[in-house]
């Protein structure tokens, strides 16, 4: 139980760190696409973390199966709106930034 | 888009309780979850998950999504190992000192077949690490890379491989290439 | 020890906090509407860390709740106000 | 050692919030004060699960972000679209080309 609990804790750690790189990622990219990268990935890796951090602490299979929905739906729409947003860039001829 | 004509043979009905049965077996647990072991709870869970079927059967579109288990078994573990490997060439990139981007867009022609795979394919792009899909056109995708120098062409098709083994499209692809 | 998973709710606060400077600053509308979508992701990690931190199971679902609306507000902004019309060009297929 | 960390997390919200609301008022551009409003309803409905009021959390979370917000977009979209005197709908490509957009060309 006392493993279980601080692998939980170490998830949780870890997805933190992503969310706080993601937001890092969001200030300084120079453009709409690379920081719609920092967006999607950063934050769904993060709330995975976090999520597989709270499922091993919880110990129920009801709050897993929870948990593990809110990611789902999250990585769902996240994903769907990420697309979204970067083809209607594409689509108003936003040119993506390049290395000078 | 409704279509009609998978409704209009013989034995409509056969048909109809073989597709929405594991629809209603998928809300229902979903209820279970959301819900809890309340029994009283069914009194708004049984007609929510009504309609919830016929709302998913009437959404659904022409291509019948079969996903095939197998393939799930190998995507999970993929998707995982690669949306986290992701996480990390974000956070390297955004935390390094010097910023080490090298933005750049590259096309690929994908061979996944119209519809749900495609569409499942291009989303999943954008958790591989250094890709987002900007566009799709066709069977044209547009990906923006984060880094010139990733190896993006190969970790696509190991993508697309992928999503093909899981929705069951194997068979016509990258050898006629 | 529900103190720990306070903190790192607490932690994560300030990652909302300073993505609001995307959203004064941005320069496309996009930006702007994708911090709205940060915030969302970064609530319900903050929602599902005090709902472990203030022992309250019930902030699960105002988590799950969160993670629905946040991409509906994103998905209205593309398709009402950024994006011309309703009308799509290169035949992304919406259903 | 829960209670001061949850006090710090308070002060650090209100102080959010307020700064929001601030900003949200202040705003010349209305495109911006919609989406600081939908980040102000995201975090009322935090301080409203910190005042220990889930219901409300929850109402919030659905009515402010997730039914004004779009409501005001399409609002703001409408808006503009007779604000330009035009009843034509593929019309109003840039509409945050007389405020925000200064660096990407269209």
């Amino acid at each position: 139980m006392d493993i279980l609990y601080h692998s939980g804790t170490l998830f949780i750690v870890i997805g933190v760190l992503f969310f706080l790189s993601g937001t890092v990622g969001l200030i300084r990219f120079p453009d709409i696409y690379t920081r719609l990268h920092a967006l999607t990935k950063a934050d769904n890796v993060g709330l995975g973390c976090v999520v597989c951090g709270l499922a091993l602490q919880s110990g129920s299979w009801v709050l897993t199966v929870k948990l593990l929905l809110i990611w789902l739906l999250v990585l769902i729409a996240s994903s769907a709106s990420c697309h979204l947003i970067a083809s209607s860039a594409m689509q108003k001829n936003i040119k993506p930034w390049t290395r000078p | 888009m409704p279509n009609d004509n998978c409704l209009s043979t013989s034995h409509t009905l056969a048909t109809l309780v073989r597709r929405s049965l594991p629809r209603f077996a998928i809300f229902s647990l979903l209820w279970y979850a959301l819900a809890g072991s309340d029994a009283l709870s069914w009194v708004i869970g049984v007609p929510a998950v009504l309609l919830a079927t016929s709302l998913s059967l009437s959404l659904a579109s022409s291509s019948r999504l079969n996903i095939r288990v197998a393939g799930l078994l190998h995507f999970i573990p993929f998707f995982l190992y690669q949306s986290f490997r992701g996480g990390i060439d974000v956070m390297h990139r955004a935390l390094s000192f010097r910023q080490c981007l090298d933005p750049g867009l590259v096309a690929y022609t994908t061979l996944l077949p119209e519809g749900s795979a495609r569409i499942f394919f291009v989303n999943t792009i954008s958790l591989l690490p250094g890709t987002l899909s900007a566009e799709l056109r066709g069977d044209q995708v547009t990906i923006h890379t984060l880094d010139q120098g990733l190896p993006v062409w190969a970790n696509i098709q190991r993508l697309e491989y992928h999503v093909a083994a899981l929705m069951g499209e194997t068979g016509e692809g990258r050898e006629n290439l | 020890m529900s103190w720990l998973h306070t903190l790192f709710a607490l932690i994560l606060l300030p990652a909302i906090a300073v993505g609001m400077i995307r959203i004064l600053r941005g320069p496309t509308a996009a930006d702007r509407m994708m911090t709205a979508q940060l915030f969302g992701t970064c609530g319900v990690a903050i929602l599902l860390l005090l709902s472990a931190g203030m022992l309250n199971p019930v902030l699960i679902d105002i988590a799950l709740v969160f993670a629905l609306l946040a991409a509906l507000a994103t998905l209205t902004f593309i398709r009402r106000t950024w994006q011309g019309s309703g009308k799509n060009k290169h035949g992304y297929p919406l259903s | 050692m829960t209670y001061s960390i949850l006090t710090l997390f308070d002060i650090i919200l209100v102080a959010t919030l307020l700064w929001l609301g601030w900003r949200l008022l202040s705003s010349e551009d209305i495109f911006k004060a919609v989406v600081l409003f939908i980040s102000f309803g995201l975090l009322m409905a935090l301080a409203w699960v910190r005042m220990r009021a889930p219901d409300v959390a929850l109402a919030e979370a659905a009515l402010g972000a997730g039914l004004t917000g779009p409501l005001f977009l399409a609002a703001l979209r409408r808006m503009n679209r007779s604000h330009k005197g035009e009843r034509r709908l593929d019309i109003d490509e840039n509409r945050d080309g007389d405020h925000g957009k200064n660096s990407e060309p269209t």
